[in-house]
């Protein structure tokens, strides 16, 4: 499995904090692809992938295991 | 060391414990930067903020930001503090210190730090208005993340 | 107001007091600047420092740096206070506080400041070495007073 | 009479943080020359006057009851 952690707006869309999802093997674009249309996410566009708290790329892959965040465009400071 | 350098926390923040972080002999010059909660943004009202981070990603950028910061102001040292939760007007957000041995590259680092935590640190502001809330993203008023990512190289245009 | 915006004190300095001075709820940035006692300067230990101050001209100089930071950047808010008497390395000697709006404007004022501290207020500095003592002139490291005279105007070169 | 107030090295050259000198009538300029002669002091060509707690030119004329000040170069901040 695989955890996904939610931040501010998706956090709120979602009504959670975190899921488990089974999606290993799919590249951080196909990822996206997949939470749009499985939990109806608005803006994935502009929003980062961390894997394991690092920036991925799009073409990174997920693996069982590793804890994914939805980073939004950032607005500490 | 046993104090943190980079730390996200939930209470409120301390300018002397922060800038204490950063006072060493050898250096003549601290500048900080502390960010408020200021009431008016463009003529609108905030009642309050929300502060969320993805707490041990951010502690991590932060450390990247103080790496890139010792790199480009060689001898200085820099802490930074970020508060997570909810915010009063005129509270402090963040505490950014930097010393160095002399003035000019206090300022200039501190500087630098703040830019990079609005773009790198996954850190995220809520605002509370009498006719709404929103998560305010994009403060750079640039396209969001316009590389596909945050540049989280070191910057090349300084 | 009660509280002197502009001061001279010959105890130690408290930067959440200069700095509470200068926070609003209308602004969201303050930028401070500190300046410690350094031990080295050129490599050269210093053991401990003097400064002494003509006060009621100092203060009338602060306030004018103060009016003149008002008029370049509209909004601000900005306290000084200087110390004067014996520091130990690392004490606090000046602390510089400017609050504004927004935060590019707090650095360049607060910057634009400490310059014109060391043109214009009259406060010198004796440096205590282990082989002797001196008072300090000329830290701008440029001709003194190569008009005959500090610049008492507003700067032209910003 | 006129207050002469010394700071930093002029204070500790003449031994004394402020003189009463009876020179009203003579402008900056030859303040400064008289200065040199009585009190013999070493820097004043990069030294300022300030009459009653503002810095003046080298032509302005000091009064009786003027609070004139030695102000070497400024090392604050």
């Amino acid at each position: 499995m695989i955890k996904l952690l939610l931040f501010a707006e998706f956090q709120e869309q979602a009504g959670t904090d975190q899921v488990e999802i089974d999606q290993a093997g799919l590249t951080v674009a196909e990822l996206k692809s997949w939470l749009k249309q499985e939990y109806r996410f608005t803006s994935l566009d502009q929003t980062m992938i961390a894997i394991n708290e690092t920036y991925a790329n799009e073409t990174d892959v997920l693996k069982d295991g590793d804890v994914i965040a939805l980073i939004p465009p950032v607005s500490g400071g | 060391m046993t104090e943190r350098l980079f730390d996200i926390q939930d209470t409120p923040l301390s300018m002397e414990e922060v800038v204490g972080k950063v006072t060493r002999r050898e250096c003549g010059a601290i500048a900080t930067f502390i960010g408020t909660v200021r009431e008016l943004t463009h003529g609108k009202r905030t009642l309050k903020l929300e502060y969320q981070a993805y707490k041990p990603m951010a502690i991590k950028m932060l450390e990247q930001i103080g790496q890139e910061v010792k790199e480009k102001w060689p001898g200085s040292t820099i802490a930074i503090t970020h508060r997570v939760g909810t915010l009063d007007i005129t509270e402090i957000a963040v505490i950014i210190a930097v010393s160095t041995p002399h003035r000019k590259a206090a300022y200039e680092a501190n500087e630098y730090a703040m830019e990079r935590i609005k773009q790198i640190v996954p850190i995220w502001k809520k605002e509370f208005w009498e006719d709404g809330t929103k998560w305010v993203g994009d403060q750079l008023e640039q396209t969001a993340y316009p590389k596909g990512k945050p540049d989280v190289k070191e910057e090349d245009n300084d």
